[in-house]
């Protein structure tokens, strides 16, 4: 018996000695250089794999990043505070990423709107739109079949009973992935701090009728709002008001001069059931 | 020649280590979501059993059995596989990076893949010589990638099937290799 | 001790090693067509799974990250070279009908994930709890997979005849696929009821955040 | 550099050593109940086939004529010193492997018992021929080894017809029947020659005509 | 002679009885047209004329510099009312010219035609340039430049008039056959003469047989082809899409247009019979296209007719005339273009175009919908197919989102004729699914592309 | 013009009048005349083995999509074909609670779990078959002698052709068994279905007659029925065994017309499916010749099932196909 525990520790010993230095030597010798700053980057990011920074995954961008062929703003999921981390591990000034989210630019529940006629076919807004226009009378109109909440990756968009997708500003990260998948182009990213007027609509049809009879929230190009802005800071863009903020002072006047309500505010109608409301001051300075 | 025809037959499809024996499991379920993705594991697979294979049976014969050490078996046996996971994976990194960036990344996995462990387990209990243990490691390996390959292939299938819902994900993967399991059935019997 | 508590229900249910974290499968269908060999298999597990633990935590400080993982194979190894032998020395039949399934507890992810996450980490007392957990949440997996197989495969439970005689075993249950079968249904079961006690737990909170608002 | 790979070599040693030593103090402890074990379990078998037996003598010399099966071991059982018959421990090729079975042949020429020392076939099909309760008989409660306690070998040994087969498994009822069968006849065939040889000299001829006999019922399934 | 055809297609009911007896009827007053300015395929153009303008009938009213683009002629003479986005036969809005008749001034002409030109004594370039100026598009149905379609540069071999009229409804080629079979005789000399091909065919699906003694002898009389110009009939299979471009060179030629090829790759030019009369008259009477016949059928339509009248006429102000009697009540679907691929419209209140080969005023029994089901991946598709391209599996590679897999199918080699969606036992949407599988694909290749720059 | 609006869709607006219903009743009406042949040589347990199938098979899809909250899909009648198929390929014999666990089975399992009509890998009614013959393979393999032949011992547990030919009998002992005289005769008794099977596969000329029912209204396709036929023939030819035989015997020709065109688990390309046919051929000779059952046909076509979607991916080449390297002007010109 002792003989059998002997020798069993003889030849473990000797065995594992050699594998445990042919371990140590072979992985001096084979290492292959690999930049550390790879996967440091990497453990900063968040590890959606969303792909909205346009590389493939966390680990493509993250490879891009630290061979300097990618900005390190790239990342709209981690936001601001990794676009600075990022910046931190390699060495340069961070141009912090704007943390954004996603605002539909219509206003269109199917109440509000009149329907073209009756769509059947693939129930997605792509296919309806390329094979009706557009299912609504509004050619700009949301077509309502979510296509914009199966992207979403972050279950920030959802089909209401109204027919429109609304955005759970709390999860939204404004990695743009709804915004790219729209067919019609109505949703866009917005300054999570942006404060001023927005209008809800992308009706670009000249004729005004046309809209009166399209929709109830759809605006009308009356221009109201361009002449009761006190700024001036609000003009007609490619037949849709826009509004400056530079200029913008947030004090409502084109809101409540909007005849279809179709002008909304910000920080209180768009991100309304946001709890910490921007800073005003912060924004005005 | 017959006889490695019959040993090799049975464990690539009589017995298919996957489907009839419930082994390597985990990197079925993991590596078949694309067809490419579990050809290359099952490559990886093959070639690491029959090098390990080549390396155990004579450390087991010709050193454990002199020394009357059969009992290290185990510990021996995993440790020599993944010395070689690890060599293979330095050796294939820096020298041939072509077929480590297509076989390479499923190295890791291998370590802890139980059919490899247990390919060279049986060709001890089986009594297998040299030949026959390297027909044996080559036919489950290789009914290891038949098994990854059909059933990516059915997933390929099912990615657009309407899959109740308490069954998607890895519960409907197991039903599925249950049914191949069944169809596989026909085979049993079909080489003696 | 709550904590421990907590630990130890964590690897009963929620990270069940087998329904949820899904780790560990093989001997889970291979070894369940019958109740005894899965309260074999559970124990033997959970033995090695305890040691290896108990070892690696008591020694974690000592252990060189760069070969880390070799050791804890060889301790590993070790533990499941020991049951193996115990097995075979006291439960000679029970050895024989899980055969080279025992051996294979050393490649189980199981133990080494739980090893490199856990025990490597985390103090004797959690380990333990861990360990514990872990195996019996696997344990109990196995002999609640065995029992319907073996049940209604052939009609016995642990070999004691349990159905009436007039009842016609369902072979398909204790054949290859009816475990792949059995063990399907098991993990959407699983699943079913995670999602249930996560959407309860969204509800509590729900109704809580409305309460405060 | 080379001071870390010595001390990681060490750190490994170490553990190692340490493992392998309390593995080897285990597989001590064990060792002689594992060997045990077979050897209880075997003598528990041959007392089953022989109950009335005393010693079980191990006989050498016995080959197996088909090179698929092979004899293991073989003893002479005796009662006191009285003979009773022989036992043989065959391994052969069977549905899913090999398979040892023990088979017990009396002085009358006819099997006396058959137990199955391995098998690895199908749950529920090739492996109900280990089971105790799965009948071939359900009526009279016979299972399938036990159809040939008593049978004559002289008698025929045609799966399906001669002997009943396991449902849906003619596969293993067919190997198993021809361990039993070659068996059977190398026992008869060394009986034969033990029991003319301690009057007469011609175990010879005897042992190439059983021989002969066994040859065509290994080559026709 | 041999009945020919090409593989696959699948024969849906014809339903051509309806309009086929009633001669090709010419509507001359209508109270506005609405001119939507681009009606063609290629780079946009712009208005050249103001609200208020008067304009004369055929007038340029359009146009742009580019190779590919088509000036659109004022189809009536009176005054410009607007010119504002109106809905279009492709369901969506664009820029239309409204124009309201009204007799000109005092001692001048309504009419704005070019002169008359001799195909067979001007050269190459002002044949092309006339064709261009007469504002002639692919009357089929895509509306290609004519003069892009007559300017090949590979040699060509045949010049074939698409004379199948394969979709089911339609019957305005076959009246153009029967009535003047030599105006499209005539068209066919002249793209003959244009592309210098050798042999013309015109090809007449088997169950617009009895046109063919009528052609036959028109062509006999053609002044070109007693000097010994060749032109042939080929009688077809009546099977859709026989009068799709690729299969009718196939079934005529045995030559398949590689994919992403055009006609001409394998010598071809195909030009469809109302095409080939406005060519003629491009020439002879130097009338611009500003006319087009077309059919109007349908369960819902209480007097199919072959119409012809100036494009931009709306179809409500053909029933308000009570040209063309509707029945509102059951009408259930308006379609231009044929049942197999034409655009589903939301109301009649749209105008006619160059390319309007049909309205079609289906009734609600006729436009039934069904909802999808799943796949039983029965293969009626795959046979029926006419480009191979597997539209079962194909459905699979899109919804699985595996675009690689698609492309390598062939999405892009869909020609959309629907057939595979005719046939699906399940009711399957296969060819909107690969229209925007094409186009989600396109996009991907775009982008891509970017990527790679 | 009404407020009432139009329908808009993508084209093309007109559809074929065949529907998946249409379809899957023009295989039941195939499967009459087998199934009422099979009810007259068996008798009551045969109807009650069908119905109980059918009924099972029906009844346990519209559960199952009414608890997983699905629309309900029974009026495709796709559950009806299934449901008749797995009854006419099992014996007569069959203890009905069998038949409607194996038919639960078939549905549930094979069909509803992986997305029900259509997304099947499986062929569910041979799924069910398996499912029985490996649970309970004494009661899927006792078959009874048809009415009015019980010349044999015991007619309680009568033996198939080929289970007497798999235990090594003479062609003509097995002919005296079912009381032909010579084996021109017992052809034509087992062409004609005089002989102890499954239900449905007896008579090889019904089950033809409704083959080629399906394959005149197309609702099959040839290429993979005679690519089994044939290949089932050349096999069993090369392997030594009687090819003629081997056609009549057995589910081959029930399979190769009924199974193996099974739409959801073939291949759906020319060049695929004459390849699985093949395959299956194959196989079941492999299996008849070698393999531990008598007869192999239900495994052949399920282990050609798991090869179908690699089999999907043999296309034939779409039309105007240019090989994308270099393309080489003579497929232009190839046909003139």
């Amino acid at each position: 018996m002792i003989e059998t525990i002997l020798l069993t520790i003889g030849f473990s010993a000797v065995l594992a000695f050699f594998i445990g230095i042919a371990l140590a030597f072979f992985s001096q010798k084979f290492k292959v250089e690999r930049d550390p700053k790879i996967d440091e980057v990497r453990g900063a990011l968040p590890g959606a794999n969303c792909g909205a920074c346009g590389f493939p995954g966390c680990d493509g961008y993250s490879e891009a990043v630290a061979t300097g062929r990618a900005p390190t703003t790239k990342c709209s999921v981690g936001g601001s505070a990794t676009a600075e981390t990022l910046a931190k591990i390699m060495g340069i000034e961070g141009g912090a990423a704007e943390d954004r989210v996603a605002v539909l630019l219509c206003q269109g529940a199917v109440n509000k709107t009149v329907s073209k006629g009756q769509y059947s076919g693939i129930p997605t807004c792509r296919a309806a739109k390329l094979s009706t226009g557009s299912v609504k009378t509004c050619a700009w109109s949301c077509q309502g079949f979510g296509d914009c909440t199966k992207v979403c990756k972050f279950d920030a968009l959802a089909m209401e009973e109204d027919g429109l997708p609304h955005v759970n500003y709390d999860n939204c990260t404004g990695c743009g992935l709804c915004v790219e998948e729209c067919p019609q182009k109505i949703l866009t990213l917005v300054p999570r701090t942006r404060v001023g007027s927005i209008v809800l609509c992308s009706n670009r049809s000249t004729v005004k009728a046309s809209v009166i009879k399209t929709c109830k929230v759809g605006c009308i190009k009356c221009e109201l709002c361009v002449k009761s802005c006190p700024e001036g800071a609000i003009t007609m863009v490619n037949g849709i008001p826009v509004t400056d903020y530079a200029k913008c002072t947030s004090c409502g006047i084109c809101v409540q001069k909007c005849p279809t309500k179709c002008y909304k505010m910000l920080e209180t109608d768009v991100f309304g059931t946001k709890k910490e409301v921007p800073v005003m001051e912060e924004a005005q300075a | 020649m017959m006889e490695l025809g019959k040993i090799f037959l049975l464990a690539l499809l009589t017995n298919n280590i996957v489907i009839m024996r419930f082994l390597a499991l985990c990197s079925y379920i993991g590596m078949t979501s694309d067809v490419g993705q579990s050809i290359g594991m099952g490559f990886a697979v093959t070639f690491v059993t029959v090098l390990a294979t080549a390396a155990t049976w004579p450390i087991y014969h010709y050193i454990l059995v002199p020394l009357n050490l059969t009992f290290l078996q185990i510990l021996i046996f995993i440790l020599v596989i993944a010395s070689l996971v690890q060599l293979v994976e330095f050796y294939l990194k820096k020298n041939v990076p072509g077929l480590y960036s297509a076989m390479g990344i499923y190295l890791p996995l291998i370590t802890t893949n139980c059919a490899i462990l247990a390919v060279t387990f049986e060709n001890i209990s089986f009594k297998y010589n040299f030949i026959q243990s390297i027909a044996y490691s080559v036919g489950v390996s290789l009914g290891y990638l038949l098994a990854m390959v059909l059933l990516a292939g059915i997933r390929e299938r099912m990615k657009t099937s309407p899959v109740p819902k308490f069954l998607q994900g890895t519960p409907i993967l197991f039903m599925a290799t249950a049914l191949i399991g069944i169809a596989f059935m026909g085979f049993s019997g079909l080489i003696k | 001790m709550k904590k421990l508590y907590s630990i130890f229900k964590q690897g009963i249910i929620f990270d069940n090693p087998l329904l949820m974290l899904m780790i560990g499968l093989c001997s889970a269908i291979a070894v369940t067509t019958n109740v005894s060999n899965g309260i074999g298999m559970g124990l033997a597990m959970t033995f090695v799974l305890l040691f290896s633990e108990i070892i690696i935590s008591l020694f974690r400080k000592l252990i060189p990250s760069m070969i880390r993982i070799p050791i804890f194979i060889i301790v590993i190894a070790a533990f499941t070279t020991m049951v193996d032998l115990v097995m075979k020395a006291y439960f000679p039949d029970l050895s024989k009908s899980m055969g080279v399934f025992i051996p294979l507890i050393v490649v189980n992810c199981i133990i080494m994930g739980r090893v490199e996450a856990f025990a490597s980490k985390q103090n004797l007392a959690s380990v333990i709890a861990d360990a514990l957990g872990m195996g019996l949440g696997y344990t109990w997996v196995l002999i609640a997979i065995a029992a319907v197989r073996e049940l209604l495969g052939n009609g016995t439970l642990a070999g004691i005849q349990i159905m009436p005689a007039s009842y016609q075993p369902i072979l398909f249950f204790i054949l290859p696929p009816g475990g792949f079968f059995v063990f399907s249904l098991f993990i959407s079961l699983n699943i079913w009821f995670k999602k249930r006690m996560e959407a309860s737990a969204r509800n509590r909170e729900l109704v809580a955040k409305k309460e405060a608002a | 550099m080379k001071k870390d790979m010595t001390k990681l070599g060490m750190t490994l040693m170490l553990f190692a050593s340490l493992a392998c030593a309390s593995l080897a103090v285990v597989y001590a402890f064990t060792k002689e109940s594992i060997d045990k074990q077979s050897e209880i379990q075997l003598q528990a078998s041959l007392k089953e086939l022989f109950p009335q037996a005393t010693a079980f003598e191990p006989i050498q010399g016995l080959v197996s004529p088909d090179p698929n099966i092979k004899f293991e071991a073989a003893y002479e059982v005796k009662s006191d010193m009285a003979p009773l018959g022989l036992a043989m421990k065959a391994t052969g090729p069977s549905y899913g492997g090999a398979a040892t079975l023990l088979v017990g042949i009396d002085l009358h020429r006819s099997i006396a018992g058959v137990r199955v020392m391995a098998l690895n076939d199908t749950p529920g099909l090739g492996m109900n021929a280990s089971s105790p309760t799965y009948y071939v008989d359900k009526t009279k409660k016979v299972t399938f080894l036990g159809q040939f306690n008593e049978k004559f070998l002289t008698d025929p040994f045609e799966v399906k017809k001669d002997v009943v087969a396991i449902t849906a498994a003619t596969i293993s009822s067919r190997s198993l029947t021809k361990i039993i069968k070659l068996a059977g006849d190398a026992a008869i065939a060394y009986m034969d020659q033990k029991a003319i040889s301690a009057p007469a000299e011609n175990g010879a001829s005897a042992d190439a005509g059983t021989d002969a006999n066994a040859q065509p019922q290994a080559g026709g399934k | 002679m041999s009945i020919r055809t090409f593989r696959g297609g699948v024969h849906p009911p014809e339903r051509k009885d309806r309009s086929q007896g009633t001669p090709i009827e010419r509507v001359t007053s209508v109270p506005q047209v609405v001119i939507p300015v681009n009606q063609h395929f290629g780079a946009p153009i712009q208005p050249l004329v103001k609200v208020g303008e008067y304009v004369k009938a055929g007038q340029k009213v359009a146009d742009a510099e580019g190779r590919m683009t088509v000036p659109v002629h004022a189809s009536v003479a009176g005054v410009v009312k607007k010119i504002e986005p109106r809905m279009q036969s492709n369901n969506t809005e664009g820029l239309c010219i409204v124009i309201e008749p009204k007799d000109p001034p005092e001692g001048e002409s309504a009419q704005d035609y070019m002169l008359p030109l001799d195909p067979f004594a001007c050269s190459k370039e002002e044949a092309l340039a006339r064709i261009r100026a007469a504002g002639i598009v692919g009357m089929g149905g895509a509306g290609f430049p004519a003069h892009v379609k007559l300017a090949p540069t590979k040699p060509i071999s045949y010049v074939i008039a698409n004379a199948a009229e394969c979709e089911p409804y339609l019957t305005i080629d076959e009246r153009a056959l029967l009535e003047i079979p030599e105006k499209v005789v005539d068209g066919v000399v002249i793209v003959m003469k244009t592309v210098n091909a050798p042999e013309g065919v015109i090809a007449i699906e088997e169950n617009k047989k009895h046109a063919i003694p009528y052609v036959q002898k028109a062509i006999d009389e053609n002044p070109q082809v007693k000097a010994g110009m060749k032109i042939r009939i080929q009688e077809l299979r009546t099977k859709y899409p026989q009068g799709g471009e690729k299969m009718l060179i196939t079934a005529i030629t045995g030559r398949q247009v590689p994919s992403g090829g055009l006609p001409m790759d394998v010598g071809c030019v195909v030009s469809n019979v109302g095409t080939l009369c406005a060519i003629a008259e491009a020439f002879r009477e130097g009338k611009p296209l500003i006319e087009r016949g077309f059919t109007v059928t349908g369960g819902a339509c209480k007097t199919p007719k072959n119409l012809v009248a100036p494009v931009g006429t709306l179809v409500s102000d053909l029933a308000k005339a009570g040209i063309v009697e509707i029945d509102d009540q059951s009408l259930g679907k308006v379609i231009f273009g044929g049942p197999m691929m034409g655009v589903a419209l939301p109301s009649y209140e749209i105008p006619v175009q160059k390319n309007t080969s049909g309205v079609l005023l289906m009734s609600e029994q006729e436009a039934v919908q069904y909802e999808e089901d799943t796949c039983i991946r029965c293969g009626r598709c795959i046979r029926a197919c006419p480009t191979s391209i597997f539209p079962a599996l194909l459905a699979i590679a899109i919804e699985s989102e595996n675009y690689a897999e698609a492309e390598k199918i062939g999405l892009l080699d869909c020609i959309e004729c629907g057939t595979c969606s005719f046939v699906c036992p399940a009711h399957r949407h296969l060819v909107q699914r690969f229209r925007v599988g094409k186009q989600v694909l396109r996009a991907l290749k775009q982008k891509e592309a970017q990527n790679v720059r | 013009m009404s407020d009432r609006k139009m329908r808009l869709s993508s084209s093309p607006h007109a559809f074929s009048p065949v529907d998946t219903p249409r379809i899957m009743l023009s295989v039941v009406i195939a499967l009459m005349p087998a199934t009422a042949y099979g009810v007259y040589l068996y008798g009551l347990p045969a109807l009650g083995v069908v119905v109980t199938s059918i009924a099972a098979a029906v009844l346990s899809e519209f559960l199952f999509r009414k608890i997983i909250k699905a629309s309900t899909t029974v009026g495709d009648f796709s559950a009806v074909v299934s449901g008749l198929l797995l009854a006419l390929i099992l014996p007569p014999s069959t203890p009905l609670w069998m038949v409607a666990l194996g038919a639960i089975f078939a549905i549930v399992v094979a069909k509803e779990f992986f997305g029900g009509l259509g997304a099947n890998p499986f062929n569910p009614a041979l799924i069910g078959r398996a499912f029985l013959l490996m649970s309970f393979p004494a009661a899927i393999t006792s078959w009874t002698m048809p009415k009015g032949l019980s010349l044999a011992a015991d007619a309680v547990s009568a033996a198939t052709p080929l289970n007497l030919l798999k235990q090594g009998n003479a062609l003509t002992d097995v002919a005296k068994y079912f009381g032909a005289n010579d084996t021109g005769a017992f052809y034509r008794q087992l062409f004609m279905g005089f002989r102890s099977g499954s239900i449905g596969e007896s008579s090889i000329l019904l089950v033809l007659l409704g083959g080629l029912f399906l394959l005149a209204i197309g609702v099959i396709q040839w290429v993979v029925p005679l690519s089994v036929l044939a290949s089932t023939f050349v096999f069993s030819w090369i392997l030594g065994m009687d090819p003629v035989l081997g056609l009549l015997t057995g589910g081959i020709v029930f399979g190769a017309f009924f199974m193996a065109t099974d739409y959801a688990t073939r291949p759906m390309t020319p060049y695929g499916q004459a390849i699985f046919g093949i395959g299956i051929g194959l196989i079941t000779v492999l299996i008849r010749k070698y393999g531990g059952y008598p007869e192999g046909v239900t495994y052949a076509i399920l282990i050609m099932n798991t090869l179908t979607p690699f089999l999907n991916k043999l296309r034939m080449k779409k039309y105007g196909f240019v090989p994308p390297p270099k393309p080489a002007k003579p497929s232009k010109e190839a046909t003139k």
